[in-house]
């Protein structure tokens, strides 16, 4: 039986597309339309791999073994409660209401809370939190933006559909006509040939081919002073999305900081006393300046550039105190390009409950907040914990070696649909469904808009919803907290903890053991 | 002139081949093609003597690891190695965060050099030689 | 005099908010054994973890602490009177809000010493972390006085928004010194790293080694052959004098020691 | 379900009229009841001690995209005000925006039961619902934003009511809301190229039509929806220095659409709609014309949103007016979100305080109109939480209004200017426990169309508030600290007839319920292929995926209205 699921969201990026069409044949997805290459490995591909988990799997004797559900809820609630200071991450491939239920397992366990965004976007969440940030919907950039700038970041490959659904090749209210024209440009291109081709042709134009290391083109640029949208790319190395840009400014690795500094001078209408800044000559600068303010919308995107190179949030920083100043002139707006599906939902949803967006802490029955304290990477590098749950991510690919090394010192528990790296280093590991394709929710968009992920095929018999295993955690650990109430009660034993901490398996002498 | 080592800085990020082989699957082979590697300059290549997909070792002050190099074509990027997101890149990434939770993923000096002998690791192999798990 | 050295070693964070001159006071040796703190996330009691002995005849300093502390945060957190001195390295939140009294750490210390300090004393033998000096996430109200000297190096982020008193640092300073700073004095003997100053509008920073690169936005004032660190000391010149953060239409200085800036010469053509 | 009897109260209801009368209340079902058995039922011995129904508040920002986003930048608010974990509740942070769950135990301390949140981005309503799911103890409701939503402007300007009547009634259903919010209405808008209009009569770029359209447009709009409350305004020129007079001009435009029977708009928040003096130096109140106004004319309410001296965070869809007060200076953050197709929104953390002469005048300005405003049923007491003051400062704000004294005693520490400018030294009136309970409870429910709420008569919820105040023998206006702190902690909190909140502890968490009207309209809306059309234009979201889906509201309460369109 064939049936095509319209208005279908795309789990992938924070561009939560929901545009998609779907084709299911005998529960199983055979077609997609609309939806990028990624979309595409993921919905019609990825989810119905061989790298499935289907079973739970403790490890037992340095192996793991296929258990049943219950046993290993009871091995994982164990060990949570049993450590001092476990740490919960992950979070951001999970529906909200997932995550909800993680705070409150957080609260029950006293434990570190910590999601994603610490390793992609969370220096953005903290540099709002310095300076605030002048944002927008992603409608009210594709209605009104005649200047998007993407900075330090690649849509191209990150957030593929971003370009074509929001900025640039979109058409708006009132900005349209020109862009139409450019679009159709490219396509017809691309039929002729492959993209990527075509796209660098186009461009040849524009840039001498060998260009020195400062890398800025000679002439004048041009294509600045076109009518209608357009789009700048700032990045430390041409990408895919730079090819497209009418304008790429090559800046020297980390050095976006002092061109922001260097912007905001300019925009100011203030000198400056030095010739170039980050390995671009000031007079570009100026009059990349003039654009900006004579823009009548102006858009900033940034990306894992800024957070991730030298300054970290203060980059962010300074770029909203650049669109800050730009709105004493014009109107601009700046926005992260967020990127799992539901990071801005980690976000959101722990900011209700507790008031802050990641890097949690409940040791002291109260929320406490501190990146660089209580962000999974500082705790891991410090040995600062002895338990882990990662939940719907993988640390296993994207935490650097040490971090790994530390993590894996104590016992792990992972909930992960498929064999990721993580999942191959469990010790308790989890099989769970596929938020977005096997189980509905919702998802935060890049712009905290709410978006209903829809269920498009039944999960596997007998492999549960990652919501359902935190909640079933959630009320083991209650129960063998009452338990342990109870005993310590009738033993009249005041020293509860040094008992727990005694019973506390150490990974390390189990090995041993083995 | 043929150097033996070049010193480059690293940035890491992502790629629509490593988008769509890390959905496809972390142990798929699309996955280890895209992520396994790293891209240099044409030029920097030249200067190593190496030909695209040769082996190269990286190695940072926090590790080293075994990747196939390819040029990069869309722009000039002398000075730069790109590595993919994933676990290559991560084996020789530190855990200094500047206590805002970041770790130093890009943006720092590493080492390239020519490593004809020393094979690829596949993601089992490395996990197992980093973690021996 | 108390003196607290630690049972065993520690894996989790320790929280002890209780450590501190403040609360002891007028507590007997028992009472001071019972105090709270938190390991991880179970509540245990001083005594639980540490060795405590009293030794009446010595009055000063009041605590003593001696062994591995770079577990234990929050070590004389708002301290208003009295000494602590830590012969051993210490975590993070030493001398938190410290409104009074002195720390002295025979060590390292760890991130936000001093954070949002008003008054009193913090001496860091060893280096001390990020964020010394600076306030909590998003607050603008850093440093408002008091004095914190640092033998060592300190990491980045130093004196964030500080509005009043003196860092000494003796070592090299990280990334961000001074940011966003409003007042006060910072005095770094040997070298700095980028960004210093940046976004600063009022304060001083008197670097006599070598500043990495200066943020763009500063400009050229004057050359002045000394200047004033505190009433008491002055750093001998010549100093090259920036002014800034022009971004942020900001007033403040920061004197670089010509001799060891020869890349600031660029500038000479502005004076 | 229990049965509970409460003997020998002080019982105040206005809406039944019945001013301080020693009588039993019982409570049968989660309503009140004529009687109950004394021999199945609780009884609670309340003797001495004042009796309310539960309190409705009609202003208050608590949940949403907007006030998420205040609490996410404001680490440095909630470290000065943690609550701990307990066996029964949850944990949670404050100070100027509580988190989800410490919001439903504060007010439910303060004895409310219900409460509107009055501002609502219909594109990010789930967000709203998903976090109102989270406020436990308080029925609630919002209001969605739709003073600029283009498809309204589109066919105000057209003239073509009667389909903008029947579109508001889808979005309200589709957003699962209770009201029409106007925001400065053509001025979000406008700022979406980071402009502004400045009198009812400014163009509204691109659009063809003026604020005053659009104001008297969805008046017309309500009145054909037969909608419970009125339109919810916002006016244009908010925080400007004489602006009192675009709000009378407000006020004296929608004097053509009132028909004479029940008011035709409410002004919310209208401490800071009236200013009068010509720039910030000239600082002054324009409270007097305005409560003169409202005090000859029946067509209007009005809430108050007074200041309370507070480090607060100030929130708004007036983007523009955010902005403005960013550009004052001295503060550090600055959020603004605008909302596609349809609003904006900005954010500020700000320090009100009594030294500053105009923070002191707009304190003073919120209780002259408070004082001067004769009728209670015309005005209502509110904050505009957490824009004056979070809402755990009401207890303060009464204090000020029933008493004389406490008036002074906080005037007395005001900039010297502003005690000279201030009318309220010359000002006698003091509030009554009746006159508090019309402003509070009474009132608000009535001018929501709430009929089971804000009253004890048979049939209303049982949502019942008693305070340790005996109105027999107590001075309120001389002892006002002690009465303050009686408002602060109810004796008991009754909430659909549970007890919630003993000697102002939580002892129970049952989830309020969200209300949200069903509009019928005669005709059917039509969600025609040129609405979708349009839809796939404006929204980056697809029509399908639009809606609010019963799934976001876990105990809703339907609220079915007959439109006349």
């Amino acid at each position: 039986m064939t049936k095509v699921i319209g208005s279908v969201v795309c789990t992938i990026c924070g561009c939560l597309c929901d545009d998609l069409e779907v084709t299911v044949e005998n529960n199983e997805i055979i077609k997609m339309k609309n939806g990028c290459a990624v979309c595409e490995a993921k919905m019609v591909h990825g989810y119905k791999s061989e790298e499935r988990i289907l079973k739970p799997h403790i490890r037992k004797n340095g192996k793991l073994v296929p258990v049943t559900i219950d046993e290993a809820i009871h091995e994982a609630a164990q060990i949570l409660t049993d450590a001092k200071y476990p740490l919960l991450f992950g979070w951001t491939s999970s529906a909200s209401e997932t995550q909800h239920v993680g705070v409150e397992l957080a609260e029950e366990l006293g434990s570190a809370l910590d999601n994603c965004c610490s390793v992609c976007h969370g220096p953005s969440v903290m540099a709002t939190q310095e300076i605030g940030i002048p944002t927008a919907t992603l409608g009210q950039i594709r209605h009104r933006a005649d200047l998007i700038i993407y900075w330090a970041c690649n849509p191209w490959s990150s957030h593929p559909r971003h370009v074509e659904r929001y900025t640039a090749f979109t058409e708006g209210r009132f900005e349209k006509s020109e862009f139409k024209e450019y679009v159709q440009k490219l396509k017809a291109k691309a039929s002729q040939k492959k993209v990527a081709a075509a796209i660098r042709r186009t461009q040849v134009r524009y840039q001498s081919p060998s260009r020195p290391k400062s890398a800025l083109v000679e002439a004048p640029p041009q294509t600045l002073a076109k009518e209608g949208r357009k789009m700048v790319v700032f990045d430390v190395m041409k990408t895919m999305t730079a090819e497209v840009a009418d304008y790429f400014v090559q800046v020297e690795p980390n050095r976006d900081y002092e061109i922001f500094g260097a912007l905001r001078c300019l925009v100011n209408d203030q000198e400056l006393d030095v010739d170039t800044v980050g390995g671009v000559p000031v007079d570009y600068l100026k009059e990349i300046a003039d654009v900006m303010v004579n823009a009548e919308f102006g858009a900033i995107f940034f990306g894992l550039g800024l957070t991730q190179s030298i300054g970290r949030f203060r980059n962010v920083e300074l770029a909203i105190a650049l669109t800050r100043d730009l709105n004493r002139k014009t109107k601009f707006v700046v926005s992260p390009m967020r990127g799992h599906f539901n990071v801005t939902g980690a976000n959101t949803v722990f900011a209700w409950q507790t008031g802050y967006p990641f890097a949690l802490d409940f040791s002291q029955g109260y929320p406490q907040y501190n990146p660089g304290e209580f962000t999974a990477i500082d705790l891991l590098r410090r040995g600062d914990n002895d338990a882990t749950l990662v939940i719907s991510a993988d640390p296993g690919a994207h935490f650097p070696k040490g971090a790994l090394q530390n993590m894996l010192k104590y016992p792990l528990i992972t909930i992960n649909p498929d064999w990721n790296a993580i999942s191959r280093l469990g010790d308790v590991v989890f099989p769970t469904q596929w938020c977005g394709i096997e189980q509905a929710g919702t998802a935060y968009r890049m712009d905290s808009v709410a978006i209903t992920l829809k269920k498009v095929v039944e999960a596997p018999k007998g492999v549960p919803s990652d919501e359902e295993i935190v909640r079933r955690i959630l009320e083991e650990v209650r129960v063998i907290k009452a338990k342990k109430t109870a005993t310590d009660a009738a033993d009249g034993n005041v020293s509860q903890e040094m008992v727990g901490s005694k019973k506390r398996r150490s990974k390390s002498i189990e090995k041993e053991m083995y | 002139m043929v150097e033996q080592k070049l010193s480059v800085t690293l940035i890491t990020g992502r790629t629509i081949d490593q988008g769509v082989g890390k959905e496809l699957g972390k142990g798929s082979s699309e996955y280890f093609d895209s992520v396994a590697v790293c891209f240099l300059d044409p030029v920097d290549i030249k200067k190593l003597g190496l030909k695209n997909g040769a082996n190269v070792q990286v190695t940072s002050p926090y590790g080293s690891v075994v990747v196939k190099v390819k040029k990069y074509t869309h722009g000039t990027m002398s000075g730069m190695v790109f590595m993919p997101c994933g676990l290559w890149a991560n084996v020789i990434c530190g855990t200094d965060t500047d206590s805002i939770g970041m770790p130093t993923f890009r943006g720092f000096t590493v080492e390239v050099e020519p490593a004809p002998d020393k094979p690829v690791l596949t993601l089992d192999e490395l996990l197992k030689q980093e973690f021996g798990k | 005099m108390i003196t607290i050295t630690p049972k065993r070693a520690f894996t989790v964070q320790i929280q002890a908010t209780c450590i501190n001159v403040d609360v002891f006071t007028g507590k007997t040796i028992q009472d001071i054994k019972n105090l709270p703190i938190t390991e991880g996330k179970e509540t245990i009691t001083l005594n639980d973890a540490f060795n405590i002995t009293e030794n009446k005849t010595v009055e000063t300093p009041n605590i003593t602490l001696t062994g591995d502390f770079s577990k234990v945060k929050r070590i004389g957190q708002g301290m208003k009177t009295g000494e602590i001195v830590i012969n051993g390295d210490v975590g993070m939140h030493t001398g938190e809000k410290l409104s009074g009294g002195k720390i002295i750490v025979n060590g390292n210390s760890g991130g936000w010493t001093g954070s949002e300090m008003k008054k009193g004393l913090i001496e860091v033998h060893g280096n001390s972390g990020d964020y010394t000096a600076s306030p909590y996430r998003g607050t603008s109200t850093g440093m408002r006085g008091g004095l914190i000297i640092v033998y060592g190096n300190v990491g980045t982020d130093v004196g964030c928004y500080m509005q009043g008193g003196l860092i000494r640092i003796n070592g090299s300073a990280g990334r961000y010194l001074g940011y966003h700073m409003l007042g006060g004095t910072i005095y770094v003997e040997k070298d700095c790293a980028i960004r210093v100053g940046a976004c600063m509008t009022g304060g001083k920073i008197i670097i006599n080694g070598t500043v990495e690169l200066l943020m763009p936005t500063f400009t050229v004032d004057s050359i002045k052959p000394k200047v004033k660190i505190d009433a008491t000391q002055t750093a001998q010149g010549p100093f090259y004098v920036f002014l800034g953060d022009i971004a942020e239409r900001g007033t403040g200085k920061i004197f670089a020691l010509k001799a060891t800036n020869p890349t600031c010469s660029s500038y000479e053509k502005y004076l | 379900m229990t049965e509970i009897l409460i003997k020998n109260g002080f019982v105040f209801d206005p809406i039944n009229k019945i001013d301080c009368q020693k009588m039993d209340i019982a409570i049968k079902d989660g309503k009140i009841v004529k009687k109950v058995s004394e021999s199945n039922a609780k009884i609670i011995d309340v003797s001495g001690l004042t009796v309310m129904a539960g309190g409705v508040d009609i202003h208050s920002h608590i949940a949403g995209s907007e006030v998420n986003l205040g609490r996410l930048i404001r680490p440095d608010d909630h470290v000065k005000d943690v609550v701990k974990k307990t066996a029964l509740t949850r944990s949670g942070t404050g100070y100027s925006i509580p988190t989800t769950y410490v919001t439903g135990y504060r007010y439910s301390k303060m004895g409310y039961t219900t409460v509107m949140n009055p501002s609502m981005a219909a594109m990010k309503a789930k967000h709203a619902h998903e976090e109102l799911n989270d406020i436990p103890l308080i029925d609630k409701a919002s209001f969605t934003l739709l003073g600029d939503w283009w498809f309204a402007l589109e066919n105000i300007a057209k003239g073509d009511f009667k389909e903008c009547a029947r579109l508001v009634a889808w979005m309200i259903r589709s957003t699962r809301s209770y009201a029409i919010k106007i925001v400065n209405p053509g001025g979000l808008e406008s700022w979406g190229f980071g402009r502004n209009v400045h009198s009812l009569d400014d163009e509204v770029p691109n659009f063809c039509l003026t604020p005053r359209d659009i104001i008297i447009g969805m008046a017309k709009v309500n009145t054909m929806l037969n909608m419970p409350h009125t339109i919810h305004l916002h006016t244009n020129n908010l925080g400007v220095p004489g602006n009192y007079k675009t709000t009378i001009d407000t006020m004296r435009a929608l004097e053509s659409v009132y028909q004479g029977d029940k008011p035709i708009g409410h002004i919310t928040h209208i401490q800071f709609s009236s200013f009068a003096g010509d720039n910030w130096a000239h600082f002054k109140s324009g409270a007097e014309e305005i409560a003169n106004y409202l005090n000859a004319h029946n067509h209007m309410t009005v809430d108050i949103g007074q200041i309370t001296f507070a480090d607060t965070t100030t929130m708004t869809a007036d983007g523009p007016f955010e902005f403005a007060l960013y550009e004052l200076g001295g503060h550090n953050k600055w959020v603004n979100s605008d909302v596609e197709t349809e609003s904006s929104g900005g954010i500020i953390p700000f320090h009100f305080k009594r030294k500053n002469a105009v923070n002191a005048i707009q304190w003073s300005i919120g209780l002259e109109l408070s004082l001067l405003i004769k009728d209670p049923w015309k005005w209502f007491m509110t904050t505009d939480h957490p824009n004056g003051g979070p809402f755990f400062h009401y207890p303060r704000v009464f204090a000020w209004l029933y008493s004389r004294k406490a008036r002074e005693a906080t005037l007395k520490n005001c900039n010297k200017k502003a005690q000279k400018k201030s009318l309220l030294p010359s000002i006698d009136r003091e509030y009554t426990l009746y006159e508090l309970a019309i402003v509070t409870r009474a009132g608000t429910a009535k001018a929501l169309g709430l009929k089971n709420k804000g009253h004890l008569g048979i049939g209303a919820d049982a949502d019942v508030s008693i305070y340790n105040i005996n109105p027999e023998t107590t001075d309120i206006a001389n002892t006002y600290k002690s009465v303050r702190k009686a408002f602060g902690n109810a004796v008991y909190t009754i909430k659909d007839g549970e007890i919630v909140v003993k000697d102002a502890e939580i002892v129970a968490t049952p989830s309020g319920r969200t209300m949200w009207l069903d509009v019928q309209t005669k005709e059917p809306c039509r969600i025609n292929d040129e609405m979708k059309r349009k839809f796939k234009e404006y929204w980056t979201i697809e029509f399908d995926n639009y809606p609010v889906t019963d799934h976001y509201i876990k105990v809703p309460e339907k609220i079915s209205i007959k439109a006349s369109v």
